[in-house]
């Protein structure tokens, strides 16, 4: 197991290295850039000029990227151009990613307590009114666009109805002590009974919108993987044993079942982060999907830069969990991948 | 009374859709304490749906089961639920063909040994896990301590069927029913499980179903046969009757069709013709008679009733306009 | 349901006390108005500091600040200011003769990073160079008379003396505090630069709010009253600036009263919001937005009968009526009617399709092609929706036989660094005015022949650029303004580098409990005057 | 004698009527009385017959401003539903209707396209993978796992905003290359299974020669799960792209309309003018919806399990 | 012959930490027009060993050599030519028919393959011919695999075996998939061609009353070698293996008076796993006659004990003539866990098409 984990790890190493060895020398092909950004309208061809020079921008793209690598070694991915300018992304991650994880995992709570029952329920009462019902609702609920949906939501629930706040992550006038940057957990750790349940709201409405398209994955993995289980013979076997049905449904259904979902996870948090960008842009909620979403509009190379490769590494290293967990969840792989 | 009389058993299938099925059309046979009765028959003629409808595991849905089934005098087919859930592990267990998919692979195989004894005999987890290490020891599974805390993928595919029956008789139940015990296995562990079983149902007087497709396993088990075609009991008798005088064209077919250790070589095999795929309903006649070398036109106009055979000893019951002339015994006896 | 602080309780009538919360487009990116470049600071920024010279509120004209009275020389190069008496930086210490002899030199001596165009794009674009001499300088020294005169001795006569100190960009800062944090450790970093703790947690100025928090992680910028404020204090308690970079998210949090207040609403919900019983404030239009025409690669573009047709192509009316605002108007200069020297004699353009292919074919160019630059991802004040006016413009254009290829590019992706660089034939661009002199307008346009338009590729180039400067350099108010007149008469008629379409006044919004805030053109609205009504 | 044997056909017939039909007739089959296919089939035919009649049906043309002096920005004015434009004009005074009905065709152009370039590709590479294995399986995959490892939209986001003039085949483009390892990946499991399957043995065993095996029996046996991915991917092209255009990527020339950007463009006089959102989301989501029904019931109509 | 699958497994490149030893050292000739037959336990390596005689897996270490031509020499187009002589039938008679070809052009593909589709009308005077020698009608051509019953499948199989008329025929269980009252038409089908076309079998089959009916000899395999090689009359009578006796006493008869007079040998204990196979002789964990050291330490060589007849055994002679007796065995745990590569459960996102970008 630990071979196999040091094994993925070197593996997320080589991919966030090829990665950032393209995404740098596709960046740095573009037009635009950081010139612009700090410039602005107030650019002229010469000054121009003179800042391309003074921030190396016109050397050789290797150097520049070798110079970068070796800046990124002490923790300096640079500075951001449009996102905050001044502040630097790593700062900028570091602030937002726990907003963005909050919020993910706020949503991939709600899609799993509303999917796996649902779809429990739906596999059980196969082609029933539920059933119909929730099918044709979960596979709506993947034809809507995301960002749509967090849009109507906002419109009803934030702005008609008043019940939950339209943006951010906290209210302005709250007076809140930051601990970890998750601003739930801060409010819970400080005893700011208020700013936790601020937060809370805040998280509400976009995590809903959030959830929508891994609740639709969830609910018919497990339905699939409950209807699968249900006909296996080993619930047959433990039928024939006389169990109860809680008993059959938890040891024996759901256990097995479960298995696919926890790949599924692994895999959503892909759509998670594609999903934070449209979600957190409707509801300026400050995270890295926001960020992402301002960078390509304000073309902040160095943010973007960094924010890619963290995604593709969180997603890498989610999925890398996810595989482990499974083996944990899984006496197959876990007595046969110890070692 | 019999342990287990089983009348005019049918079920049927249905899909939306789709035509319903009759798998199992009126089988009825009975069942004494201690006796071992064989159900053999070919792919798809219904053997598993008829043990699975005396089991009540039969999904409720798409699937209408009539006729009766009564277990010491209590009818299973109308208990409900609850009732058949207390009866399922105690009274009656089951054996499945498949010892890899028929045992819960991410549980440890103590649990779902300890599962059954705690349910029916409310017994304490410790308690239970004593008990099942005597179970696992006494069915063969060396070393079962450690065993218990084994998961299934973890055996090998006899150490599973052991594991299998020793669920299935954790409880002590008056009756077994094991649906192609051997099958998954080869010859030589097949060998140890149908030793196994033998032994434990002269022990503890346990009544055996077993179903099979090897008549080989039937012809060394059972004390009873019924040859099973397409959802009906085409032949039932003795076993030693039986091999000797095979009636129903189908049996005669089965047993002229398999090559055997015994026999002398060179000699060809004469198969029965076409395939299961041919058979036609029972309703207009005969369902073997498209495959049936001694079909006569009597066996597509009228359905062929269950009759006690005339002609030969012993307890015979045939479906057959035109049985094989037990002729053929002589011939046979003189072979073997 | 309000997210405001619910301390507000003691306040009688709403006049004192209370926070407010505005949402604005970006975060500051520091809190240094120095080296800032972006709108989010300076907005930060007026409210912690104060400039020698202020902008009368509502309008662009300069108005005593911290200096009380001031005069120049009679050959504009020697200016003495008298600074108010009784006035304390947010550390303690005095403000005085020697802060703003420190805070001058400070400007003066960057070095490093500090020289960067990026860092300190303001001084070189008002200033010029530095110390080290290597790039002329307006500034030549500043001294300390007395304890509250200062004189400040520039090396020419400027037209944007006195008014550009009014920029948030020379207000005063604590030299204490200055030194203290290190505020000139700028550093360039990477693709970018980094600046120093001063900047970014410890700004100190004397201006009627204190700088409280920064919680970078919400994008949201707390300040606090300043009680020892040396004129009247503020009202509010506290002022939250918020950053909701999505429009429409702003106005969402403004409907739901998250917010009592945001920058920039759309224009499409001007009514609304106003139907929905907010306060629309439309800042007095400071801008311009023009049809840039380059003169480099196409040769039929230097013809100045071409550019007149380009002209007459355009309905500014329509597109001023359709497209823009409510008070937007068309416009005829090449800057706003309240800057010096706008005249109406200009040679107005009037929408005449017929003219405009009379005179193509007069010029030859009856198959003109050229290729027209418009820019995505982005809205400023002066071009509400950059894609709506194009279409409009390239409507008109290829109404009268112009050939187009269109090239859209993102704004930071390429757009600026195309028409900078002159790959541009035709294109959409503006100008929000800093300060009201017409130099921060056409001086920043044309006077460099090397510019966006290639005015340098036509004759008059170097003569336009020529007479810019001069009418820069007159110390003389009067002649001064006849000078831009008659620039602005020949920008017109004669050279017509842009074709000029509109101004466009953008706005701001609050809710209608809160009062006292006064609209900018330059929108750098000052706060302290405003206050909340406790709802 | 033969009156037997006729009875015995005529049962037999009778019996063996629903046995032994082939796999995809069996599908069809199912299909045929599924409802939810059938709801999408017909979406999209009925979308696939108005983008192709779209500009006979069309009533004006979608690209000129024709109600431009009915547009006031600056009082929120937008052309209501009047005579001749049933559903009014938008933001620039265009007719609705007629770009609502020719955005169908770029919608749709967006989907296939960027559907067909992903399956093209991922069949080229995950051909090349399952087929030869080895080293090229290795180096193909390893870069198809990079590509995966950045979450879908984020990928086409940043392909959409990297590239230097975004059009509408950059949008094509950058949805397609997505799609790519999805494809290959998936197409170079089922060809690596065929390799190891029984009947590609008995062709090698055949003498038969690589290419014919691969291109005979490995690639037909593996598209099964590919097709159906594709219409899956369909749908999620047209979302995706509809995301693009949301966050300011897509096409900037909206003289030709296309539903994502149509909708992108709404949001923000949505509470005032809220049918140009809703017309434009409600086509998307329908025309989404129709794929997904089709390419979920097709999923479950071959995948064999779910034949009880 | 050899054949071992490498287990690999690694850190960053994958390494060989183990072999399966699917087939380890196997020395059988097989004469021209014989059917050998081949038995043996499941996972015993007969599949592996058929294959790799017909260069399908690559052998690790050994030679076939067929008909005087040394086949692992062989590579490319020689080696593709050389299959048309040696031809396999498949145990599954589905998986082994590609589900999306017509029985014509399953057949034809063969013949084209090594050009013997020269013209149309000898090509269907060819297929008829085929067809009707494996009994199937004419009009079967059209249709697909699917549509037949399964023996015809196998039928269809053994068609395309044929149709590039090979000299040697590998049945890899060719009837164990097949109902019981089918797998006679297939035996029957079988013995008949062989008597018409002359061809040489090598079936492969578990069951062996099968095998023995239909080979001239028979080869016994445990756990990836050859125990016990003879005629099949003389292994039925004098089986000298103790391994193969006790197969056959584990085979049932259908016969009553049989089964109860028979006296069976139980083995104990289960197949050990060829990942790591037991020292010495490898059937001595669970052999009632072993003997102490020589039996756990020496791997017994393939030996003639009587004319034709080859076992694998240090004391066959002993345990024929009585002077071993049979012991009581204790069952030995047999850990089945080598089989994993890890990467093929944990490779991370095996269903991305799940999740819908
Ligand atoms: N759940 C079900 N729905 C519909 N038909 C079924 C179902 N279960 C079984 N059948 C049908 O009932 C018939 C009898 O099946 P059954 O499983 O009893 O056969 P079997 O004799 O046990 O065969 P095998 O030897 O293959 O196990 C078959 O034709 C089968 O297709
Ligand atoms: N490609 C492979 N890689 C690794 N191990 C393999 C491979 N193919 C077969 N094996 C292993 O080699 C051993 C022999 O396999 P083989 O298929 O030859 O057995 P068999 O005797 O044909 O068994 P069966 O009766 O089940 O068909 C088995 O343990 C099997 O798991
Ligand atoms: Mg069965
Ligand atoms: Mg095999």
């Amino acid at each position: 197991m630990l071979r196999y984990t040091i094994r993925r790890l070197l593996q997320l190493l080589v991919v966030v290295l090829v990665l950032s060895l393209l995404l740098f020398a596709w960046l740095r092909s573009l037009p635009g850039g950081p010139v612009s950004a700090l410039l602005g309208e107030r650019a002229t061809a010469e000054t121009r000029e003179r800042l391309t020079e003074e921030l190396g921008l016109n050397e050789p793209i290797f150097v520049q990227y070798l110079k970068f690598v070796g800046r990124a070694l002490t923790g300096d991915f640079g500075v951001s151009t449009g996102v905050q300018p001044g502040d630097s992304a790593a700062e900028i991650f570091v602030q937002r990613f726990p907003a963005t994880l909050e919020l993910s995992i706020l949503a991939i709570v709600i899609a799993l307590a509303v999917g796996i029952p649902l779809g429990y329920l739906a596999a059980r009462r196969r082609g029933g009114i539920l059933d119909n019902l929730s099918v044709v609702s979960s596979l709506i609920g993947v034809a809507v666009p995301v960002f749509f949906l967090a849009f109507l939501l906002k419109q009803v629930f934030a702005v008609d109805l008043g019940w939950f706040p339209t943006a951010g992550r906290q209210a302005g006038g709250i007076d809140a002590t930051r601990v970890t940057g998750f601003f739930v957990l801060d409010g819970l750790l400080t005893q700011e009974w208020d700013a936790a349940w601020d937060a809370l709201r805040h998280l509400i409405l976009p995590a809903i919108a959030l959830a929508s398209i891994p609740f639709s994955v969830v609910f018919r993995i497990t339905r699939a993987s409950v209807l699968d289980v249900v006909d296996e013979d080993y619930v047959r076997t433990a039928e024939s044993k006389g169990l109860t049905s809680p008993v059959i449904r938890r040891r024996h259904v759901m256990r097995n079942a479960m298995l696919p979902v926890v790949t599924t996870i692994g895999l959503q948090t892909g759509a998670l982060l594609a999903g934070a960008v449209l979600t957190e842009k409707v509801f300026a909620f400050p995270g890295i999907g926001q960020a992402l979403a301002l960078g390509f509009e304000r073309r902040d190379y160095p943010v973007l830069l960094l924010l890619i490769l963290c995604a593709a590494g969180v997603f890498v290293l989610i999925n890398l969990l996810v595989d482990l967990s499974y083996a944990v969840i899984d006496p197959r792989i876990r007595t046969r991948g110890v070692r | 009374m019999a342990l287990l009389e089983v009348r005019d058993l049918s079920v049927t299938f249905h899909r939306r859709g789709e035509k319903s099925t009759v798998a199992v059309d009126g089988v009825s046979f009975d069942v004494e304490p201690g006796q071992t009765v064989g159900l053999v028959g070919e792919s798809g003629c219904g053997k598993s749906v008829t043990s699975l409808a005396i089991m009540g595991l039969l999904a409720k849905r798409g699937a209408t089961v009539s006729g009766s089934a009564k277990f010491d005098g209590t009818e299973l087919l109308t208990l409900s639920d609850r009732q058949m859930r207390d009866r399922r592990g105690r009274d009656l267990g089951m054996v499945f063909q498949d010892p890899l998919s028929s045992l819960n692979p991410v549980i440890s195989i103590g649990l779902q040994v300890t599962e059954v004894l705690e349910r029916h005999r409310g017994l304490s987890r410790k308690q239970a896990a004593v008990e099942a290490a005597e179970l696992l020891d006494k069915v063969g599974i060396p070393d079962p301590k450690r065993r218990l805390t084994e998961y299934p993928h973890q055996l090998s595919g006899g150490m599973r069927q052991r594991a299998l029956i020793a669920i299935a008789l954790a409880c002590r139940p008056r009756l077994l029913i094991a649906d192609e015990p051997t099958t998954a296995l080869d010859v030589t562990i097949q060998a140890q499980i149908l030793a196994l079983l033998a032994e434990l149902v002269r022990e503890t007087e346990t009544a055996l179903i077993m179903i099979t497709h090897d008549l080989g396993v039937v012809a060394g088990l059972c004390d009873e046969v019924n040859v099973l075609y397409a959802g009906r009991v085409v032949e039932r008798s003795g076993r030693h009757d039986l091999f000797r005088v095979p009636r129903h064209p189908y049996t005669h077919g089965l047993l002229a069709s398999i090559p055997r250790l015994d026999a002398p070589k060179g000699e060809r095999l004469s198969p029965i013709r076409g395939s299961v795929a041919d058979n036609i309903p029972w309703t207009g006649g005969c369902a073997f008679a498209p495959r049936c070398p001694h079909a006569v036109d009597r066996c597509v106009e009228t359905t062929p009733e269950m009759v006690v055979d005339q002609v030969v000893e012993g307890d015979r019951l045939l479906r057959c306009h035109n049985p094989v002339e037990p002729a053929g015994r002589a011939e046979q006896e003189m072979l073997s | 349901e309000s997210e405001r602080g619910d301390d507000d309780g003691q306040s009688g009538g709403g006049q004192t006390g209370g926070t407010m919360t505005f949402a604005t487009e970006g975060a500051p990116k520091l809190f240094d108005p120095f080296y800032a470049t972006d709108g989010a600071t300076f907005r930060t920024s007026q409210q912690i500091f104060e400039g020698l010279v202020e902008f009368k509120p509502g309008t662009a004209d300069a108005e005593p600040g911290l200096a009380e009275k001031w005069e120049s020389s009679e050959d504009g190069k020697t200016w003495t200011f008298n600074l108010r008496k009784g006035v304390k930086f947010h550390d303690g210490t005095d403000f005085n003769a020697e802060a703003v002899c420190f805070n001058f030199n400070r400007w003066y001596n960057q070095t490093g990073a500090g020289q960067s165009p990026a860092v300190t794009g303001y001084w070189q674009d008002n200033f010029g160079g530095f110390a080290d001499g290597k790039t002329p300088s307006l500034y030549e020294s500043c001294a300390a008379t007395d304890e509250s005169t200062v004189e400040l001795k520039v090396t020419r006569s400027t037209s944007k003396l006195p008014d550009i100190l009014g920029l948030p960009s020379w207000a005063m800062q604590s030299p204490e505090a200055l030194q203290k944090y290190k505020a000139d450790e700028v550093v360039a970093q990477g693709d970018s630069f980094v600046y120093p703790e001063y900047a970014t947690e410890h700004p100190t100025g004397t201006g009627p709010f204190k700088f409280s928090k920064y919680d970078e992680a919400n994008g949201t910028v707390e300040l606090v009253r300043n009680e020892d404020y040396w004129g009247e204090p503020a009202k509010l308690d506290k002022l939250i600036f918020r950053a909701i970079p999505d429009e429409t998210a702003r106005k969402q949090a403004l409907e739901a009263g998250d917010i009592d207040g945001y920058d920039l609403p759309g224009p499409a919900d001007w009514e609304g919001l106003k139907s929905a019983g907010h306060q629309l404030l439309i800042r007095p239009a400071f801008n311009i937005f023009y049809l840039g025409i380059g003169q480099k690669n196409v040769a039929q573009l230097r013809d100045l009968k071409v550019r007149q047709a380009i002209a007459h192509a355009i309905d500014r009316e329509a597109l001023v009526k359709q497209q823009l605002p409510e008070g937007a108007e068309v416009a005829e200069n090449f800057y706003p009617d309240t800057v010096t020297g706008w005249t109406d004699e200009v040679e107005s353009y009037d929408y005449n399709p017929d003219k405009a292919k009379q005179l193509l074919t007069e010029a030859g160019a009856q198959n003109l092609t050229v290729n027209i630059y418009w820019p995505t991802e982005v809205t400023r004040p002066y071009m509400p929706s950059p894609r709506d006016l194009f279409g409009l413009i390239q409507g008109n254009l290829e109404a009268v036989g112009i050939k187009l290829t269109v090239v859209s590019k993102p704004w930071n992706g390429g757009y600026l660094e195309d028409v900078d660089s002159g790959k541009a034939d035709l294109f959409l661009l503006g100008w929000n005015g800093d300060y009201n002199t017409p130099d921060n307008f056409v001086g920043n346009f044309f006077s460099d022949p090397n510019n966006r338009f290639g005015t340098g590729n036509s004759p008059w180039g170097a003569t336009l650029s020529d007479e810019i400067k001069a009418a820069d350099s007159e110390p003389d108010a009067d002649k001064r303004e006849q000078m831009y007149v008659e620039l602005n008469k020949k920008l017109k008629s004669e050279y017509l580098p842009a074709v000029p379409i509109s101004h466009s006044p953008p706005a701001l919004v609050v809710t209608k409990d809160v009062s006292g805030l006064v609209a900018s053109p330059l929108t750098d609205e000052r706060f302290d005057t405003v206050s909340i009504a406790s709802s | 004698m033969s009156t037997r044997t006729d009875k015995i056909d005529e049962l037999s017939a009778r019996a063996a009527d629903d046995a032994g039909v082939s796999l995809a007739a069996a599908a069809w089959r199912r299909l045929r009385r599924n409802p939810v296919f059938l709801a999408g089939a017909g979406i999209i035919v009925l979308f696939v017959v108005l983008a192709a009649a779209a500009p006979w049906l069309a009533p004006h043309d979608p690209s000129v401003p024709m109600l431009g002096d009915q547009v006031v920005k600056a009082r929120n004015q937008i052309p209501a539903v009047q005579d001749g434009h049933p559903l009014g004009g938008d933001q620039n005074g265009r007719d609705l209707l007629s770009r609502l009905l020719l955005g169908s065709q770029q919608t749709l152009l967006v989907g296939v396209f960027a559907t067909l370039i992903g399956l093209g590709g991922g069949l080229l590479l995950g051909t090349l993978a399952g087929a030869l294995g080895g080293w090229v399986d290795t180096v193909v995959m390893r870069a198809v796992d990079v590509m995966l490892s950045i979450p879908g939209l984020l990928l086409a986001v940043s392909i959409g905003a990297l590239f230097a003039q975004p059009n509408q085949y950059t949008v094509i483009l950058a949805v397609a290359i997505v799609q790519i390892p999805i494809f290959a990946r998936l197409l170079r499991g089922t060809m690596l299974a065929q390799r190891h399957s029984d009947h590609v043995l008995a062709a090698r065993s055949l003498g038969v020669k690589q290419r014919a095996i691969v291109f005979r029996h490995m690639l037909p046996n593996s598209l099964g799960p590919v097709i159906v991915q594709a219409t899956l991917v369909l749908a999620i092209a047209i979302i995706e792209a509809a995301a693009l255009s949301f966050l300011g990527l897509g096409n900037p020339d909206d003289r030709i309309p296309e539903w994502g950007q149509m909708l992108g463009q709404a949001q923000t006089v949505i509470d005032s003018h809220p049918q140009l959102a809703f017309w434009p989301a409600g086509c998307i989501i329908v025309v989404a919806l129709g794929f997904t029904l089709v390419g979920e019931s097709l999923r479950e109509a071959l995948d064999p399990k779910s034949r009880r | 012959m050899k054949v071992h699958f490498p287990i690999r497994r690694g850190v960053v490149l994958d390494k060989t930490v183990g072999y399966v030893y699917a087939v380890d050292g196997v020395d059988l000739a097989v004469r021209q027009g014989e059917t050998y037959g081949l038995v043996g336990e499941s996972g015993c390596g007969k599949s592996t060993l058929g294959r790799a005689m017909l260069k399908l897996t690559e052998p690790t270490a050994g030679r076939v050599v067929f008909d005087g031509v040394d086949l692992s020499k062989l590579k490319g187009e020689p080696l593709r030519t050389m299959r048309r002589r040696m031809q396999m039938v498949f145990q599954d008679p589905m998986s082994s028919l590609d589900p999306r070809q017509s029985v014509e052009s399953l057949l034809v593909e063969g013949m084209r393959a090594h050009g013997l589709d020269k013209d149309k009308a000898s090509t269907a005077a060819r297929l008829r011919e085929l067809l009707s020698a494996v009994g199937l009608p004419s009009t079967s051509l059209r249709r697909y695999p699917h549509e037949f019953s399964g023996g015809q499948r196998q039928r269809i199989g053994i068609a395309r075996a044929l149709s590039v008329q090979p000299d040697l025929i590998v049945a890899d269980e060719p009837v164990s998939a097949l109902d019981v009252s089918v797998q006679a038409q297939v035996i029957n089908l079988l013995e008949d061609l062989q008597a018409e076309f002359g061809l040489t079998y090598l079936v492969i089959a578990h069951d062996l009353a099968v095998v023995r009916h239909i080979s001239d000899r028979v080869g016994v395999m445990y756990l990836g070698g050859l125990v016990e090689e003879a005629s099949s009359d003389q292994l039925y009578a004098t089986p000298l293996h103790p391994y193969t006796k006790a197969l056959m006493s584990a085979v049932p008869v259908p016969d009553p008076e049989v089964e109860d007079l028979r006296e069976r040998i139980l083995l104990a204990g289960d197949l050990p796993s060829p990942a790591n196979p037991p020292s010495g002789c490898r059937f001595h964990t669970r052999c009632p006659w072993r003997q102490e050291t020589l039996c756990d330490t020496e791997r017994p060589e393939l030996r003639e004990v009587l004319p034709g007849h080859r076992v694998a055994c240090h004391y066959a002679e002993d345990i024929r003539d009585g002077r071993i007796r049979a012991h009581e065995v204790k069952a030995q745990l047999v850990q089945d866990d080598w089989d994993v590569s890890p990467d093929s459960s944990l490779a991370g996102p095996a269903s991305v098409t799940e999740t819908l970008g």
